[in-house]
């Protein structure tokens, strides 16, 4: 395996919760995100899956500090960028990138595509504007838009070309990390593949890393090489793609790919349905997150936090199950 | 790298047909008829401003002791007031007043206001905080009271008129924009610009400040008809306007004491304020449903 | 098996100010009694108008059912004056809808909205409806449902204002419950949630189902007929098994092959090229010809009929047709 | 049926009479105070008159002093010495009596800073009777003797003004600096109650030292502040009298059966006051030039009305003393021109012209006067630029001498010439506005005043007047008698030159 | 709840001295003084500067403010310069006045205004909904002096159908307790002082609620229309409810807020914004006294005048917030 292009340890970020200033001395927070670890290699996707409010976007947006995180590192080619200037982080955002869920909302209305598309170059680059015209239409033809397009406004586009517009955007500045949070949730289910499809293909053109960001199981299944699972801010278990469908460890990654519904119903698996819904993050369970919810709880479950644990072939769970 | 390219392309057709915002825009007032008929309303005005000499032979003002209040007739269209003045005359001249009033004065709240609104919104904490309490503090005076307070200090005329009535109407257009760049700044397409390590003044004036345009400009449209209706009352109590000029709130206030003895000194210029307002109004809501037709 | 919905020729069109749009265009079908079917098709098909063209809750001032008839057992809704209708709502045709966190009021507490429906068609009174509510909210497996009646919604989650939701549609025993996508919004745990419990009142009562989703995977849990809709038309149905076994339509083979699978790894996906085309540009022949692999220059003229290929299976495409006639 | 048509008219009759035994007077602006020594104003003026009484009184339709509470009073030579007799059986409403301890106690509260009751400014004792009144003392229960620095013409006339009137020393004593809450005195009616600009009611005074007054049972002044809004009260019988009426009403007025028009004497001028001190209007023929362009009559038709005359001379007819031989200006835009040519402006001059806001009983329309008065002007080349300003900042404004024209005019206190000529013309007096200075008027006005010779001082003031009018230091525009609406009922009620009167002889007819 | 209330109230103290600090500032820079005004047409520079020291204006300002402030806080709003009077016992029937005028005005807007809006949300496009809203853009379009100058010449002077001017008839005085005579009236059994004091209100009432009218029509409509198109209206139709229990029960509740805030806002302007309908209708309420004020240049009238009424206001404000809270379970105040 290549070496490792980003690696987060120990992330954490907690949001303070507005409070009532003058009543309420005691300060609250959402913990958002607790303590995660995690490396991402060149050309690899990693996926990252978790039902809402787990922590997902958090993660992902914090990797380009576009959240600060509360503590832990975030190492990008061998520096810890949660600690460096602005400054420094331009050549971050040259190099790290983000594909946004929502095709409708992450575009300015008010801009054309070819001004969007231009603007990571006007920023970070050199380039003439003739330069930076003909960028633009390289990118426009990359994700399968023409130049003729750039003229135009978001809104006389359809969700999944937006998204392509927004993939261009990403691609400008030719970085090597893209982070796709929920980049093909929003669209419908023939565009979506053509997006999966496109994102493939401009791995293996372009040698991109992608952290992908998704609920959908089958979807992060499909296009990631190793994926991470978590739960209420934490990673509860980590492996590649076939260890982890084939032989899921963790009782909430069974119960995950058991709910999840398929076409298929000759080879299901027996359905396990969880009881009750997510705990809130401000005030999260103690010991193991999930043993409020989980079929297989034992008594210490409640009291002591379990630590990753390596079970073999870049496996890794967190379950007081296997020790 | 070119090789590359061939395989990902995938030419997709677009969608809808190329259309600008603002012709987009257009196209879609155009279909209101509502806001047509404003628009002609206020267009009709400005012309009758524009052109007043053209359109009269009487003067707006002199005193002709043989001419005074003369019912409407073919001659004086409108009638005349206590001074002899042909009350045609006087409302077209006042149309140049009241709509000078209006426009100015909203143009003036605008500026400040948004200058304000934004950079609360934008930098929040104390700043938010000081200028909001601003915002609010002048809010909690009845925004009339006020303005008589502002051209007493001013001294009366038309001129102070507006700068009072520009005062008064800050906060409005402040708090409306402060909103909208709070909510503008949660945008995900602002996260995304910050993505590409925009700067925060590129964020603040080319993203956000457009994104937040249309309500201010729907808003100002609706102040002009309130800018009009305020520089009324203000002439209507003698604190706009001063003697001789034909602004049409004075003009009432003047011909108030002929309610039953001459009516029409009150009824035309007051049908004119009102039709004038109507106008705005007519076109601001039509603008507001097709600029922004979330906000209906 | 006796139909209990009968829906033929239903064309819902919307007069909006940018033109008509034919979002239900001739939409003929039928639902027997005790029966699960589903409606899936994408974004803008046309599912969600047919469910409130069968409610009569469209948005009166622009959408307006312009052809055909809709039976509920034998009466002809379409013919009823609205009074009528309003027995029959929330009665003996109950809905749910995609939005539990929209769909409940935030006003008042859940018990009153339970309630109403039951004092409204069973003629409760205050308290027997509030033990009426209780119960409910405890055959939908809402716990505390003592505590629960007394919540306004914000207070709950988003599954169980999905269970409220449910617990209203139930309230009355309806003889038809249509769910429009009752679990889109919903995490994949809690749409376990949810389809297990559709399924548990599958098992007790008699109430014919129909399921609107986009999800494929959800129709094939719990339906036992599917119909395929593809701008405001059916193209296609048939039983759960034999479509996602052998799809007869090339839309709903191509939809059910660019869905990435759990239990098999493909490299690329098979994609269906193209956008659903937008009202006013609504091609001329089978709708679905611009972006279909299959496009003869016939497809382009004019347009399949939905023809009927055996087995309870209709399909609306040429090569069907062919493919019967040879 | 005959009997029952008889009670009929006897119910309907004792509900009229009730009605009628109330007298309901609608004004303008309410009373600021009802402490008569700390009046300043003409509506407290108004009830103060009905409540309390002065040592002498105007006749009703002329300012010529007559008795009072004093029924007679004696000079000494040299004028300094004045005795008053004063009426015996007098009580306050209180029931106290009035006796000449009490006139003592009242002056002396205004006079003496030490003293237990001195409450208030006092404005118009200093501004009339400071450096005058020396001493003022009891000789017996009735009689009083006033002790005066120098001689003053004014002296006795001014005795005459409510702020002078007489309070119950018991009522002082009691409500102190409240007095003004419960006013007592000797007048023909007691205070009842007072909403704040709404109004005021005052009873009759059952033990009214004059026999068969008052005759109204009650009085309400009801304050309606719109002049309309006050006819169209009149007109529906809410009120049966009003003052303030827009002239554009009066032939309405006329007109109606149910309703009389009654005029207050004009003791007032409204007139134009010209800087003297400024170029260009320090020339003479300017200033004549501008009395030349001015259309009196035609301002008086558009903006008085009929209620007003065109004024030639700085003191109104109705003041004795009044030099009717001065001819006035006429309305000359050709002589005004060719004044100005003669004063070395051929191309005419720029200015501006000052106009308060604020309604005034000599102009009840400033501003519409100042804008008709412009366009004249323009005709003779004097550009003229109107500025407005509220009564607030105005009056200082003319005081400073900060303007080159400004709208103006004077209403008497006490009825005497001198309060008008020498207050406006003397070249000392602070109300000088003109800032004019003639040393033979200067020489002719201290004549006047230190004269208590009536004929004398018609003649010196008569030359006054006609100096003055040559050197226009000014422009009078009018007289204005202010129109009074009451119903037809309404008798007895003879409005008086100084704007207020005693109410206590009007009564209604069946 | 409570604790948000107290926030609430807290804040205000910044708003309140920020607004004592304009006020002042800005009434003090009115050029022309009140000595002039008191002594009227026979002032003479002597006398002004007599009574100037008199009043105390000739302290510097900052003790002037200080002084203003020190008694503001004892609960003492000074004395009126022009009267003398302490200014709590004068500006009370004034602001009774002016609030049984905002009362009646509100209420005429409110119900009618509210119905309207319910009813051209519903029936949109209509022929009652376009009549609706063109009478509705009609009065916000009006200047309100000018439309109670067309009543009083139409109801008062033509049709001689209610009295123009004042509170009641002045033949029949009212007495008052409260100082709304409405309720006056009622405590006192005067059924025909109930009567006369309810004519006297309706024009005055007519046209100050005009404007609210329409707003609070124009924006009852809107944001029932946006509320109609909810889904929970949707469930509540698919419950098979009927329209009228739709509308006032499911859509209205949840359509109010925008509404309530308006009603707040609608307070504000009334009660100082009356001062042209007073003027008119010969109301002798708070907005003609401060303004009357200004005239005579009263300092401690206008002051304590504004504050009381923004105080009013804001607090106002205040309760509409609070009636939020009511209205819509998911605002928590914790
Ligand atoms: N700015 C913020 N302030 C406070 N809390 C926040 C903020 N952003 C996110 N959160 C909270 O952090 C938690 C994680 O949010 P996040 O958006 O990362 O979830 P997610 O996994 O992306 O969910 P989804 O699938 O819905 O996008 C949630 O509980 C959310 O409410
Ligand atoms: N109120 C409306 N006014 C105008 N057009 C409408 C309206 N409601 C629906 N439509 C149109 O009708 C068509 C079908 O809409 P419908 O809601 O039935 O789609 P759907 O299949 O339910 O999609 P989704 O999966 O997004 O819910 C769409 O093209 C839509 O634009
Ligand atoms: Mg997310
Ligand atoms: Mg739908």
């Amino acid at each position: 395996m290549s070496k490792p292009l980003i690696e987060v340890k120990d992330l954490k970020i907690h949001f303070p919760m507005k409070n009532n200033i003058l009543f309420n001395k005691e300060k609250r927070f959402v913990k958002a995100v607790d303590g995660i670890s995690f490396v991402i290699h060149e050309n690899e996707t990693l996926g990252l899956v978790g039902e809402s409010g787990c922590g997902k976007s958090t993660t992902g947006k914090s990797l380009l500090r576009l959240i600060e995180p509360t503590a832990g590192e975030v190492i990008f080619e061998g520096k810890d960028i949660t600690k460096i200037s602005t400054r420094e982080m331009r050549d971050v955002y040259r190099n790290m990138q983000l594909i946004f869920q929502d095709p409708y909302a992450s575009l300015n209305p008010r801009k054309t595509v070819g001004k969007l598309i231009e603007e990571p170059l006007l920023i970070n680059s050199d380039l003439s504007p003739k330069d930076r015209l003909d960028r633009v239409y390289e990118l426009l033809d990359v994700v399968g838009l023409n130049a003729y397009h750039a003229n135009r406004y978001p809104h006389e586009f359809s969700g999944g070309q937006r998204q392509r517009v927004g993939i261009a955007r990403a691609l400008a500045l030719n970085p090597k990390l893209i982070i796709a949070d929920e980049a093909v949730s929003a669209l419908d289910v023939s565009i979506q593949s053509q997006i999966l499809n496109l994102l493939r293909k401009l791995q293996q053109s372009f040698g991109l890393t992608y952290l992908f960001i998704s609920h959908d199981l089958s979807v992060v299944k499909h296009i990631s090489d190793r994926i991470a699972v978590m739960y209420l801010g934490e990673i509860v278990e980590l492996g590649t793609k076939i260890g982890l469908y084939d032989k899921p460890l963790h009782p909430y990654t069974q119960a995950l790919l058991s709910a999840a519904p398929s076409i298929k119903s000759t080879n299901r698996r027996e359905r396990i349905v969880l009881e009750g819904d997510m705990p809130s993050p401000v005030s999260p369970p103690s010991g193991c997150k999930f043993h409020t919810r989980c079929f297989a709880k034992m008594p210490e479950c409640e009291l002591v936090r379990p630590q990753m644990r390596d079970m073999g072939d870049g496996h890794y769970v967190a379950c007081h199950l296997y020790k | 790298m070119k090789n590359s390219l061939q395989i990902v392309a995938e030419p997709v057709k677009v969608v809808a047909p190329k259309k600008s915002l603002w012709i987009d825009a257009w196209k879609r007032l155009k279909k209101q008829r509502s806001a047509m008929i404003g628009l002609t309303i206020v267009l009709f005005f400005i012309l009758l401003g524009v052109f007043a000499q053209f359109l009269t032979s009487h003067p707006y003002d002199g005193f002709n002791t043989d001419k005074i209040l003369i019912s409407p007739n073919s001659e004086h269209w409108f009638g005349t007031d206590d001074q002899g003045r042909d009350i045609f005359s006087r409302i077209l001249y006042g149309a140049r007043i009241s709509l000078w009033i209006g426009f100015f004065s909203v143009i003036g709240s605008i500026i400040v206001g948004c200058y304000l609104g934004l950079i609360a919104g934008f930098y929040g904490k104390w700043v938010d905080t000081i200028i909001s309490r601003m915002f609010d503090i002048m809010l909690a005076f009845p925004s009339i009271l006020l303005a008589i307070a502002i051209v007493a200090v001013l001294g009366p005329s038309l001129f102070n008129a507006l700068i009072a009535i520009a005062i008064i109407n800050v906060p409005t257009y402040g708090r409306l924009i402060r909103s909208r760049v709070l909510s503008v700044k949660e945008e995900e397409y602002i996260m995304s610009s910050k993505s590409i390590g925009m700067s925060n003044s590129r964020i603040l004036f080319q993203h956000i400040l457009p994104n937040c345009m249309t309500p201010i400009i729907v808003q100002g449209t609706l102040g002009i008809a309130t800018a009009i209706l305020e520089a009324a009352a203000l002439g209507f109590l003698g604190l706009g306007a001063q003697p001789g000029e034909p602004e049409w709130g004075k003009m009432l206030s003047d011909s108030r004491q002929f309610l039953t003895v001459a009516p029409w000194t009150l009824l035309f210029p007051g049908f004119a304020i009102m039709l004038t307002v109507v106008g705005f109004n007519m076109f601001g809501d039509g603008l507001r449903d097709a600029l922004d037709p979330k906000t209906k | 098996m006796k139909p209990i919905l009968t829906v033929d020729n239903l064309q819902t069109h919307f007069f909006t100010d940018s033109g008509i749009v034919r979002s239900v265009d001739g939409v003929s079908f039928q639902v027997n009694e005790g029966e699960t079917v589903g409606i899936v098709g994408e974004s803008g098909s046309g599912k969600s108008v047919t469910a409130l063209s069968i409610m009569r809750l469209l948005p009166s001032r622009v959408g307006k059912i312009v052809e055909g008839s809709v039976k509920f057992q034998d009466i002809e809704m379409s013919k009823l004056k609205e009074k009528e209708v309003r027995k029959i709502r929330g009665n003996d045709i109950a809905m749910i809808f995609q939005e539990p966190m929209t769909s409940l009021n935030p006003s008042y507490t859940i018990g009153n909205q339970i309630g109403e429906a039951v004092r409204l068609h069973l003629k409760l009174n205050r308290k027997q409806a509030e033990k009426r509510s209780v119960e409910l909210l405890q055959q939908v497996g809402i716990p505390r449902a003592q505590e629960i009646v007394h919540e306004y919604p914000h207070r709950l989650s988003g599954g169980m204002r999905q269970r409220v939701m449910i617990a209203m549609a139930l309230a009355c025993n309806p003889k038809l419950l249509i769910a429009d996508e009752p679990t889109t919004a919903l995490d994949v745990t809690i749409q376990a949630q949810i389809l297990d419990l559709i399924q548990q009142l599958k098992k007790t009562s008699n109430t014919s189902i129909i399921i609107i989703t986009h999800d494929l995977g959800v129709v094939s849990e719990i339906c036992e007929r599917v119909i395929v809709m593809y701008a405001g038309r059916i193209v296609e149905e048939g039983d759960v098994r034999s479509i996602f076994e052998s799809p007869s339509h090339p839309y709903t083979s191509g939809l059910i092959e660019s869905l990435p699978s759990l239990d098999e790894s493909v490299e690329w996906l098979e994609t269906i090229q193209g956008n659903v085309p937008i009202p006013s540009q609504m091609p001329t022949g089978c709708k679905f010809a611009p972006r279909c692999k299959f496009v003869m220059e016939r497809c382009k003229q004019e347009e399949p009929e939905l023809i009927d290929i055996g087995m309870g299976r209709k399909s609306r495409c040429f090569l069907e047709g062919k493919r019967k006639n040879v | 049926s005959d009997k029952e048509s008889d009670s009929g008219n006897k119910t309907v009759n004792t509900t009229e009479s009730s009605k009628n035994s109330t007298l309901i007077y609608g004004r303008g602006t309410d009373t600021v105070t009802l402490d008569a020594h700390n009046i300043v104003e003409a509506e407290s003026s108004r009830i103060s008159k009905n409540i309390y009484e002065t040592l002498i009184d105007y006749e009703k339709e002329s300012t010529e002093v007559t008795p009072k509470l004093a029924k007679e009073w004696t000079t000494s030579d040299d004028g300094l010495i004045w005795t008053f007799k004063l009426q015996e059986n007098v009580k306050f409403h209180d029931g106290t009596e009035f006796n000449a301890d009490a006139v003592v106690y009242n002056f002396e509260r205004m006079m003496d800073e030490n003293h237990p009751q001195h409450q208030g400014d006092f404005s118009i004792f200093s501004r009339t009777f400071k450096g005058v009144i020396e001493e003022v003392k009891a000789v017996d229960a009735h009689t009083v003797e006033f002790k005066l620095v120098k001689s003053d013409a004014t002296f006795l006339p001014n005795l005459g003004i409510t702020p002078f009137g007489i309070i119950s020393p018991d009522a002082l004593k009691t409500f102190n600096d409240k007095i003004q809450e419960h006013p007592v005195g000797t007048g023909p009616f007691v205070f009842d109650s007072w909403i704040q600009n709404d109004s005021l009611t005052l009873l009759k005074n059952e033990n009214y030292w004059i026999t068969d007054l008052p005759k109204m049972d009650k009085i309400i002044f009801k304050i309606i502040p719109d002049n309309s809004a006050r006819l169209t009260a009149l007109k529906n019988g809410e009120i049966d009298l009003m003052e303030g009426i827009n002239q554009s009403d009066l032939p309405a007025i006329e007109k109606d059966m149910n309703l009389q028009i009654l005029k207050r004497p004009a003791a007032n001028v409204g007139y134009i006051t010209i800087n003297t001190t400024r170029p260009p209007f320090d020339n003479v023929k300017v200033r004549q030039a501008l009395n030349h362009a001015v259309n009196k009559q035609g301002l008086i038709d558009a903006f008085f009305g009929p209620v007003a005359s065109p004024a030639k001379n700085m003191t109104p007819p109705a003041v004795w003393g009044y030099n009717d031989e001065v001819k006035d200006y006429e309305f000359d835009l050709e002589k005004a021109k060719q004044l100005l040519v003669e004063a070395g402006y051929p191309n005419g001059f720029e200015t501006e012209f000052y106009v308060m806001t604020t309604p005034r009983l000599y102009f009840p329309q400033p501003e519409k006067v100042a804008e008709a008065m412009k366009s004249d002007l323009e005709k003779i080349n004097v550009k003229v630029k109107i500025v407005t300003y509220e009564w607030a900042t105005y009056l200082p404004k003319l005081m400073e001498g900060d303007y080159s024209i400004a709208v103006i005019g004077r209403i008497s206190e006490n009825g005497d010439p001198d309060n008008f000529l020498n207050t406006m013309l003397y070249s000392k007096s602070s109300s000088n506005l003109s800032k004019f200075s003639n040393t033979r008027i200067d020489e002719l006005l201290i004549e006047a005043k230190n004269s208590i010779d009536r004929d004398v001082r018609t003649a010196l003031y008569k030359e006054v007047q006609e100096i003055a009018h040559n050197e226009a230091p000014t422009i009078p525009i009018a007289y204005v008698e202010s129109p009074m609406a009451a119903r037809n009922y309404v008798k007895g009620y003879i409005p008086h030159a100084i704007g207020y009167e005693s109410l206590a002889e009007i009564y209604f007819e069946e | 709840m409570k604790s948000y209330f107290a926030r609430r109230i807290l804040q205000l103290v910044p708003v309140l001295i920020g607004m004592s600090i304009v006020v002042f500032s800005i009434i003090h820079a009115i050029p022309g003084d009140p000595a002039t005004v008191i002594l009227g047409d026979h002032a003479t520079p002597e006398a002004v500067k007599e009574l100037r020291t008199e009043m105390g204006l000739d302290k510097p300002l900052i003790s002037q403010y200080f002084a203003y402030v020190k008694s503001i806080v004892t609960g003492d709003l000074g004395n009126s310069l022009r009267t003398k009077k302490p200014i709590q016992e004068e500006i009370t029937p004034y602001l009774a006045a002016t609030i049984e005028l905002m009362f009646a005005s509100m209420i005429i807007a409110t119900v009618i205004g509210v119905n309207a809006g319910i009813l051209a949300a519903w029936k949109r496009a209509s022929w009652f909904d376009n009549i609706a809203m063109f009478i509705a853009l009609v009065g916000v379009s009006m200047p309100v002096f000018w439309l109670g100058l067309m009543e009083q010449w139409i109801f008062s002077e033509k049709l001689s159908w209610l009295p123009s001017i004042g509170r009641f008839n002045a033949r029949e005085p009212i007495e008052a307790i409260t100082g709304l005579y409405m309720v006056d009236t009622i405590i006192q059994g005067n059924w025909a002082g109930l009567w006369d004091a309810f004519k006297h209100l309706i024009l005055p009432g007519l046209a100050l609620g005009t404007i609210p009218m329409a707003i609070i029509a124009r924006i009852t409509r809107s944001s029932m229309l946006e509320v109609l198109e909810s889904e929970y209206v949707r469930t509540a139709r698919a419950k098979g409810l009927s329209e009228i229990w739709v509308l006032y029960k499911h859509a209205l509740k949840n359509a109010f807020a925008p509404v309530l805030t308006v009603i707040g806002l609608q307070v504000g302007l009334l009660l100082g914004g009356a001062v042209l309908t007073e003027t008119i209708f010969g109301w002798p309420g708070i907005g003609r006294y401060i303004y009357d004020a200004i005239g005579y240049r009263d300092y401690p009238v206008i002051q304590s005048g504004i504050l009381i009424i923004s105080t009013i206001f804001v607090c106002v404000n205040l309760v509409v917030d609070l009636l939020y809270a009511r209205l819509d379970p998911r605002i928590n105040y914790k």
